[in-house]
């Protein structure tokens, strides 16, 4: 009995003491996930992930809440990313494939209030108070967010044109 | 009672860790300690009764008055050890149990075959073994009455040559679609008779130590 | 020569750890969707399986055999086990962060790897010598590590599979795991002797 | 045959053998395709950057004018090919799958072909290497081989690498198609004349001409015009499809292969279409820029197989109508041959540089039906040129992992559908890897746009910040001022303050 | 309260041990040749794992994480002894039946992923209640499991129960036909048969959740 | 606008169905030799088979909404069916079928989804189920009763005792050579004794012995798989590999100990050998893509066939061999791509 608790205790000493001395000589900092995700996120705190802006975006991911395909703007392209900085598998079907969208605005609706012009994150509306306002196709993520403030309407938004260019074969259908 | 702030403190140090698991172990230890004391001897009873039972399964009630659980003497049949419990009435052996093991096709079957002095089978008994359920656990009472064909038998009934499953030629059933287990079985009972034989006055000569 | 090998062949393919002696399913099902992980895992596991064997198979005959301390068995061969485990996870956190992160959260759970204590206890009740308790740890890793990459491999594929919704996932990768062990049944009863 | 080939050929292992359906055509000789009424001539008929039109709505214009300049590097003229005016420059239907329209200009023939004055040259063969190369781009020369690179681009390649030899691709190893076999047969003087002026420009010192072994006569035809001239070559081929692939071309014919990405000037040899060599023959003796074409009309719908040098602009449906319009049921409109061509939306579109044939296929002559699950065969890697594994590269792209298909080569896929065409299940492989390479350009494009995206971003929150920062210099300025109009007003008189006003600024700058 | 309730919930169904979390895997397929098996292992794990829980729970604030994996295993390890002395000694019969299994309970990676996951940071009345529901839930799948294989594979159901629950229990045993697929009660049927079930478990939730859209959709 | 069509606009004619209609009209020859050989029963058991075969798929199709009997006619359930059937002891009970039929069609195939998708041998899966689940049906064997010659029952009588599951009359019922020779070792006996006391009719290749329907008649395996060789729908390097891969470590062992080891002539013709390799290792769905892949693949299943017959509690491991290799299909593909054109060796290598 006297043996058993003596020896064994000894051993667990022994044990406890490398443990704790590897504990420390083998720390490392944990990596700044979060900060590194939100790098890679667009970073035009748009929302469209369902959380407040792209931080909150990075913590969910980080803490595996959210799937990797959440950020609309960043398209399949990011999610691929993500997943390859996550390990983790993508669904990019799960992006549904959506149809790319950008803002239009309407000239003979658009009073130029400048709301539209103001809440882009991107910058990508053109236009001065009173004046018709125009969207730089380049640098519209189609986030939706003109179109939710315009108040008269004016700025809706439509599928981006297929051209030559930007055509591309769809996935074969399959039984 | 170290307070929440100065455990705060000491909970990263080294020697604190080291106590801890100490600690731990030391409780852990000392408290199977304990346990085992207080249940060395309840075990070895249950022990001790379980032999008694398949003992008391292979010997009629009449035929001992001493306790064969006790009253062993270890013995050897061929390679495989075996332990032989002598059953006496008044003294004077009656009758003998080997508990002996044979190669089943899941590994050991451990089995009790209980001789009379006139080198009757009394019954066999499968105490442990690891055969395939469904196929080689009919070996055991609880799933079929075979090995109840045992009792009564000798070793000149059957002939030797018919000591064998009827497979291979033999007087005893096999179970359909196992062949190994009950060959095994059949091969150590008669094997423990022989033993018998050869063995019993030596054993019988042997006093017990009371 | 030839002992070594048959002792390591019948402990790796007829009695599998995983596949006939049930022990070690919790990595063999968690780690096994892709082979380099499951490789990996298969590796730490081979480390610690050898480790353990060794270090249980000291403790057991210096300590528990000689003073009668069989109740202590399990407390103590699992005590060397968590502790070599978790001075393994820091190590390779520290050495090999590619492998940590792949490994993750399995390398604790290598501590409560069936395999690892069941292969320890089952030395013991053997008896093995140091030697054979050694190849007897090394011959259940591999057969570990064996069967882990082939499940992954299939595991692999079945990704690119059309499994029906219900059966996608655990429940395709359990009934594979299921015709894996059949497969294996091919060598139940083999002697090589 | 010799030996060497039959040692070659029983390497081959790659490779399919559809039916050719070559005799429809071949023994036809390659007739003159009137001019049709209008004549549609899109920008974009080369691979690179889309010309850029030099003439305006209205005007007239004449045989051989250059209607379109080449913009950039890589890029081709566009010629009018017979007199008349431009009735308009906008977006047309062109042969494309996706059936979109894209800018062409529209000419309309005043019938009188009135040329524009050329400028022959007797002797090209004594012309400088980069002067041949600017003829052939001046005449508005593309691959007529099917990908259409600009063939003056091409001719500079010996400037950047060794070429020791060309090759001319007779292979045509497509089915149906024999404007090739004709072009070897009818103009082989031209072919190997064209292949002669194009290895000087490009500094090599042989020509090697590949013939599959079914057209015995261009062999025949195209030894017996290169046999006064010994750096020129002619070798049979074996006959299976896609032999007329660059690189497998380059591999039998020099036994070297083009690196992944790479182009096969790296090792040495440029590859030219039969087709090509005989136009740029023609371009530098007669100085006409390239406007006509000869193609195979065929497919076992169309009345009357032939093959045509029309003009190009002429639509598919004229070409039909020349043809005496189709007998059967027609199930495709096929632009190429059918392993690679491609799908017609419908035959109101014109004929390009690169069309080599126009097909009228019944749905028998189509194959098709709908696809099953892969059985694992693997006949599509047994017979991919590339040795790519194409069932596993497709069901890595239907799981939605198109990256782990690169991994696997989708990249160095050639598309040339042998894949597809022999897959017992009828799996459309050549559609998933031209849908999976699309996918992959579409996430380049959009991570390249992500990255402007986040400058953009960037830009805005400076500039947010900047126009708070001002605001709040504004707001801290027209406070001091109020303060200090409320100071002045109790100081002063209110007719001086306008003046001070316009100080403040400078004060509190 | 709906603390509880959640706790309740995840241990039975949700996150199940078994079905759920895909832990404690040894024993679900290496003790479940019959449904007596099962429940006996599952009963013991639970006795086990609501103490490891309290235990660990209670002790959580002085174990320090470099050797928190060590103590946690120790506590359990003997846990399970103590339940293996004391079976033993005085139920011997139940300890006939479930002898060798018993062992197995330390390294069942449930109980340690149980002290890990929730114990080591939930307070004790929580830590109990899920050591119970995480419990009772793989008790129940233990049974399930237990009982298709022996159905099938020996077609009896609880045989043997008098001998681990007392003789009260015998009306448990059935014996539906002979024989049966001996491959139900051997090492694949365990896989086989627990792959079927989360199957039904998907399809059931799929069901359930189609009805549940249907049903939206018509209110 | 209408979905464009891509290239190819031209097949070569071939499809699944096709595939599978050929393999079946290749193993018609040895399985009608096994219906004159085995009589009524056989001839019921295989229809119970393949028709069971292809309810269940169709019950599979239906329940997973793929579409319903057309599928059916790509033949590949029929096909599994068949196989199945010419692997089972010739009068098996009717339920054996259809239990097989099950695993093979439900569990081993479509729960992985459907054609294709299955890493295992469905036939063979439900063999090694069926065997482990009933190890006495699965061993009961008959000696030839030819149709006609009055040993065997007649139509009606056969179709009684498949439904009734009556136990074969002692006269009729005979081992196979591998499963003599097996019971023989185990009491002793060895190969000396034992090979010729079970006559010479199991080395002939002819198949006047017992065994499952369709494995005894190994010239009309060989004829068919020749035949399938020859149409290019499997590969030569399968079979040849998996028959070397038995009879070489055969030849040796023999060589050095004819007391126990057979001889390989005896491990060709008397199992299932021949049959496996040109029809159940060939199956394209689970066997390796390349070539390199399926030599490795072929060898690997002949050797441990010839393991697990010669050392291992199984008389036969055919079965079980191609399991166990299946399952390293995924590692073998991994580790034999092709070289792609232009990667790796540029120089003087051609295609
Ligand atoms: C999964 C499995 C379990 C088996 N279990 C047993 C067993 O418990 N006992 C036994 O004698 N044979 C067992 N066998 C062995 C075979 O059934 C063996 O072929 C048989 O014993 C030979 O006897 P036979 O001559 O009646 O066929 C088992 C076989 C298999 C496949
Ligand atoms: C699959 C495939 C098949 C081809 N077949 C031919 C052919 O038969 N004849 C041909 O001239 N070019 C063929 N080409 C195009 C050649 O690869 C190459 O681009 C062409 O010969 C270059 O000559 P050009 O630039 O003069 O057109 C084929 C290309 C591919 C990918
Ligand atoms: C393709 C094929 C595979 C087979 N695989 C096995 C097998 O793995 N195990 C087995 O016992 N029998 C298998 N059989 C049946 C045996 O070949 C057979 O009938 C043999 O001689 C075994 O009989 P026994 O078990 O009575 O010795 C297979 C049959 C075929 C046609
Ligand atoms: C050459 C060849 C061999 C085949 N062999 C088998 C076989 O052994 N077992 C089987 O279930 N199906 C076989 N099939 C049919 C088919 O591939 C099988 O049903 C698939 O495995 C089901 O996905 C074979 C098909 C072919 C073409
Ligand atoms: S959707 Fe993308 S860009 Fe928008 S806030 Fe979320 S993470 Fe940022
Ligand atoms: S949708 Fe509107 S707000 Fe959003 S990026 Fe485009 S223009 Fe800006
Ligand atoms: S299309 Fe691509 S993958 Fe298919 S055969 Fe041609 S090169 Fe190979
Ligand atoms: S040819 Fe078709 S069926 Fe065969 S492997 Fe390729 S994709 Fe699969
Ligand atoms: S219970 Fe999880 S590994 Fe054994």
């Amino acid at each position: 009995m006297l043996i058993a608790v003596t020896s064994l205790t000894l051993i667990a000493t022994c044990l406890g003491l490398i443990l704790g001395i590897a504990a420390r000589r083998f720390h490392v900092e944990p990596p700044e996930l979060v900060s590194e995700l939100e790098a890679m996120l667009p970073g035009s705190q748009c929302g469209q992930c369902g959380f407040p802006g792209c931080n909150g975006a990075a913590e969910a991911l980080a803490d595996g809440l959210a799937p990797v395909t959440l950020c609309p703007p960043g398209g399949p392209a990011l999610a691929l990313a993500l997943a390859d900085k996550l390990g983790v598998q993508v669904e990019l079907g799960a992006m549904g494939e959506r149809e790319p969208t950008i803002a239009a605005v309407r000239e003979d609706i658009c009073i130029g209030c400048t709301k539209c012009f103001k809440e882009c994150p991107t910058d990508a509306i053109h236009g001065a108070m009173k004046q018709m306002h125009s969207v730089m196709k380049e640098a519209c993520t189609g986030c939706g967010k003109c179109a939710e403030i315009c108040p008269t309407e004016a700025v809706t938004l439509v599928p981006v044109a297929a051209t030559l260019g930007n055509w591309r074969w769809r996935e074969p259908a399959f039984a | 009672m170290i307070g929440n702030h100065s455990l705060e403190r000491l909970r990263p140090t080294i020697p604190f860790q080291a106590a801890m698991l100490a600690l731990t172990v030391m409780l852990a230890s000392a408290a199977l300690g304990l346990a085992d004391r207080a249940t060395r001897q309840p075990i070895a009873d249950a022990v001790a009764a379980d032999t008694r039972t398949s003992l008391a399964q292979v010997l009629p009630t009449d035929s001992y008055d001493n306790d064969p659980t006790d009253d062993v003497i270890d013995a050897r049949d061929g390679d495989v050890p075996v332990a032989v419990h002598v059953a006496r009435k008044g003294g004077v052996p009656t009758a003998v149990v080997i508990a002996t093991r044979a190669r089943g096709y899941g590994g050991e079957i451990g089995l009790v075959v209980g001789i009379s002095r006139g080198e009757r089978v009394l019954g066999v008994r499968i105490t442990r073994h690891a055969e395939t359920p469904g196929l080689g656990d009919k070996i055991e009472i609880a799933k079929s009455d075979w090995v109840t064909s045992f009792a009564g038998r000798h070793l000149a009934d059957p002939e030797p040559a018919k000591w064998a499953v009827r497979k291979d030629g033999g007087a005893f059933d096999q179970f359909a679609g196992a062949t190994i287990t009950p060959r095994a079985v059949v091969a150590a009972v008669k094997r423990s008779l022989e033993l018998y034989r050869r063995e019993h006055a030596t054993w019988f000569a042997l006093r017990k130590p009371s | 020569m030839s002992e070594v090998l048959i002792l390591l062949l019948s402990t790796a393919l007829v009695n599998n750890v995983v596949l006939v002696k049930f022990l070690g399913l919790c990595p063999f099902l968690g780690v096994s969707r892709k082979l380099d992980a499951a490789i990996g895992m298969g590796l730490a596991t081979t480390f610690v399986l050898t480790l353990a064997s060794a270090a249980s198979w000291m403790l057991e005959q210096w300590l528990l055999e000689p003073f009668g301390l069989g109740y202590l068995r399990i407390v103590s061969f699992i005590l060397v086990i968590a502790a070599a485990v978790q001075f393994v996870e820091l190590a390779m956190r520290k050495f090999s962060p590619e492998l940590h992160q792949v490994l993750g959260i399995y390398l604790p759970l290598i501590t409560t790897n069936c395999a690892v204590l069941g292969v320890a206890l089952l030395n013991v009740q053997q008896g093995s010598d140091f030697l054979h308790a050694l190849l007897y740890g090394l011959g259940s890793a591999a057969g570990f590590t064996l069967v882990m990459a082939m499940f992954a491999g299939v595991r692999e594929r079945l990704e690119l599979a059309a499994v029906p919704a219900s059966f996608s996932g655990a429940p395709i990768a359990l009934i594979t795991a299921g015709l894996l062990s059949l497969a294996f049944m091919g060598f139940s009863g083999l002697r090589l002797d | 045959m010799g030996f060497r080939d039959l040692i070659a050929d029983f390497k081959l292992q790659w490779g399919v053998h559809p039916d050719g359906h070559k005799s429809l055509t071949s023994e036809r000789p390659i007739e003159s395709m009137p001019l049709p009424e209008r004549l549609v001539l899109p920008l974009a008929q080369h691979i690179g950057a889309p010309a850029r039109p030099v003439v305006a709505p209205g005007e007239r214009v004449l045989r051989g004018q250059r209607l379109a300049e080449p913009v950039g590097m890589v890029s081709s003229a566009v010629h009018a090919p017979t007199s008349g005016r431009i009735a308009d420059i906008g977006d047309y239907p062109v042969p494309h799958p996706s059936g979109l329209a894209a800018a062409a200009l529209v000419l309309l023939p005043d019938g009188l072909d009135e040329p524009v004055a050329f400028e022959p040259c007797e002797d090209p063969h004594s012309l400088e290497a980069d002067e041949i190369a600017r003829r052939v781009a001046a005449g508005g020369v593309v691959g007529l081989g099917g990908a259409t690179f600009p063939a003056a681009v091409k001719l500079g390649l010996g400037k950047r690498n060794p070429v020791h030899t060309l090759l001319l691709n007779g292979g045509e190893c497509e089915p149906y198609l024999s404007c090739d076999d004709r072009t070897m047969r009818e103009r082989p003087q031209a072919v190997v004349d064209g292949a002669r002026l194009m290895a000087r420009a490009l500094g090599a010192q042989a020509v090697v001409i590949g013939i599959e072994r079914n057209k015995p006569a261009a062999i025949a035809a195209v030894q017996l015009a290169a046999s006064g001239h010994p750096e020129v070559s002619v070798r049979a081929l074996p006959v299976r499809y896609p032999m007329g692939s660059e690189k497998q071309l380059v591999a039998y014919l020099t036994g070297v292969e083009v690196p992944a990405g790479g182009l096969s000037a790296e090792v040495g040899v440029v590859v030219h279409n039969v087709g090509t060599a005989a136009e740029v023959s023609r371009v530098l003796r007669t100085g006409e820029p390239l406007t006509h074409r000869a193609l195979t009309v065929s497919g076992a719908a169309i009345s009357r197989p032939a093959n045509l040098r029309v003009a190009i602009g002429t639509s598919v449906a004229d070409i039909i109508a020349h043809c005496g319009g189709v007998r059967r049921d027609v199930a495709r409109y096929v632009m190429g041959g059918p392993m690679m061509g491609m799908l017609l939306p419908g035959t109101d579109v014109p004929v390009v540089k690169g069309s080599s044939g126009v097909l009228s296929l019944t749905s028998e002559e189509a194959g098709g039906g709908s696809a099953s699950a892969c059985i694992r065969c693997a006949r599509c890697a047994g017979v991919c040129p590339i040795g790519l594994q194409p069932f596993e590269m497709a069901a890595r792209i239907r799981a939605g992992r198109a990256e782990a298909a690169v991994d696997l080569g989708l990249k160095d896929c050639i598309g040339c559908g042998s894949c597809a065409y022999t897959c017992p299940a009828k799996i459309p492989l050549s559609h998933y890897f031209s849908y999976a390479k699309g996918s992959l350009a579409a996430a380049e494009r959009s991570r390249l746009k992500n990255e402007s995206i986040k400058k953009l971003t960037a830009a805005r929150s400076e500039r947010l910040a900047r126009e708070a920062r001002e605001k709040a210099e504004a707001a801290a300025r027209r406070k001091a001022e109020r303060e200090a109009a409320k100071r002045r007003a109790a100081e002063a008189a209110a007719g001086e303050a306008a003046e001070e006003r316009r100080e403040v600024p400078q004060v509190s700058a | 309260m709906s603390d509880y309730r959640k706790i309740l919930r995840d241990g039975l169904w949700d996150n199940n041990m078994i079905a759920g979390q895909l832990l404690a895997m040894c024993p679900a397929m290496a003790v479940t040749a019959s449904a007596t098996n099962g429940l006996g292992m599952g009963l013991a794990t639970t006795a086990v794992l609501v103490a490891s829980n309290t235990l660990v729970s209670s002790v959580r604030h002085l174990v320090p994480s470099a050797v928190r994996i060590p103590i946690f295993i120790v506590l359990i390890a003997s846990l399970v002894t103590l339940v293996d002395l004391s079976l033993n000694a005085w139920l011997h019969e139940l300890y006939k039946v479930l002898g060798l299994f018993i062992a197995l309970i330390v390294v069942n990676c449930g109980i340690l992923g149980r002290a890990e996951s929730f114990a080591s940071k939930s307070k004790l009345a929580h830590s109990a209640v899920d050591g119970l529901a995480m419990g009772i839930g793989f008790t129940l799948m233990m049974v399930a499991i237990g009982a298709v294989r022996e159905v099938l594979g020996s077609g009896t159901l609880f045989a043997q129960a008098s001998l681990l629950l007392g003789p009260a229990f015998a009306f448990l045993e059935l014996k539906l036909f002979d024989g049966g697929a001996l491959l139900m009660v051997l090492p694949p049927g365990g896989f086989l048969v627990l792959g079927g079930l989360l199957a039904a478990k998907r399809a059931l939730e799929a069901g359930r959740q189609r009805r549940g859209v249907v049903v939206a959709q018509s209110a | 606008m209408t979905t464009p069509v891509h290239a190819p606009h031209a097949h070569d004619g071939g499809s699944v169905g096709r595939v599978m209609r050929l393999v079946m009209l290749a193993l018609l020859p040895v399985t009608l030799w096994g219906f004159y050989l085995f009589g009524w029963p056989a001839i019921w058991l295989w229809l119970i088979t393949v028709g069971s075969a292809m309810l269940f798929e169709l019950v599979c199709l239906r329940v997973s909404g793929r579409g319903g009997p057309t599928i059916l006619r790509d033949g590949s359930a029929a096909l599994a069916g068949w196989l199945l059937a010419l692997t089972l002891p010739p009068w098996s009970p009717w339920w054996i079928a259809v239990i097989g039929s099950f695993v093979a069609i439900c569990i081993a195939k479509h729960a992985y989804g459907g054609l294709g998708q299955n890493p295992f041998n469905p036939a063979m899966v439900a063999r090694v189920a069926l065997l482990i689940s009933f190890p006495l049906e699965m061993t009961q064997w008959v000696a030839p009763a030819p149709l006609f010659s009055g040993t065997g029952p007649d139509a009606i009588e056969a179709l009684e005792r498949l439904l009734f599951s009556s136990p074969i009359p002692d006269a009729l019922t005979s081992a196979t050579l591998l499963g003599h020779v097996k019971t023989e070792a185990s009491r002793g006996v060895d190969l000396l004794a034992s090979v010729p006391s079970f006559g010479a009719a199991a080395a002939d290749g002819i198949g006047r012995h017992a065994g499952s329907i369709g494995e005894t008649g190994s010239w009309l395996i060989l004829a068919g798989g020749l035949f399938l060789i020859s149409r290019r729908v499997i590969g030569w390097h399968v079979p040849v590999a998996v028959l070397a891969g038995l009879c070489v470590p055969a030849m040796l062992a023999h060589g050095l100990d004819p007391a126990h080891h057979l001889s390989a002539r005896h491990h060709l013709f008397a199992g299932a050998a021949m049959l496996g390799a040109f029809f159940i290792a060939t199956d394209l769905v689970t066997s390796p893509a390349t070539v390199t892949g399926r030599l490795l693949y072929g060898l690997a299943i002949g050797f441990l066939s010839w393991v697990i017959r010669s050392f291992a509690g199984f008389p036969e491991g055919f079965a079980f061999a191609v399991l166990l290799m299946n399952a390293c299909v995924p590692i073998i593909d991994r580790f034999t791509r092709p070289r792609i054109y232009g990667h790796g060796a540029t120089d003087g290598r051609a295609a």
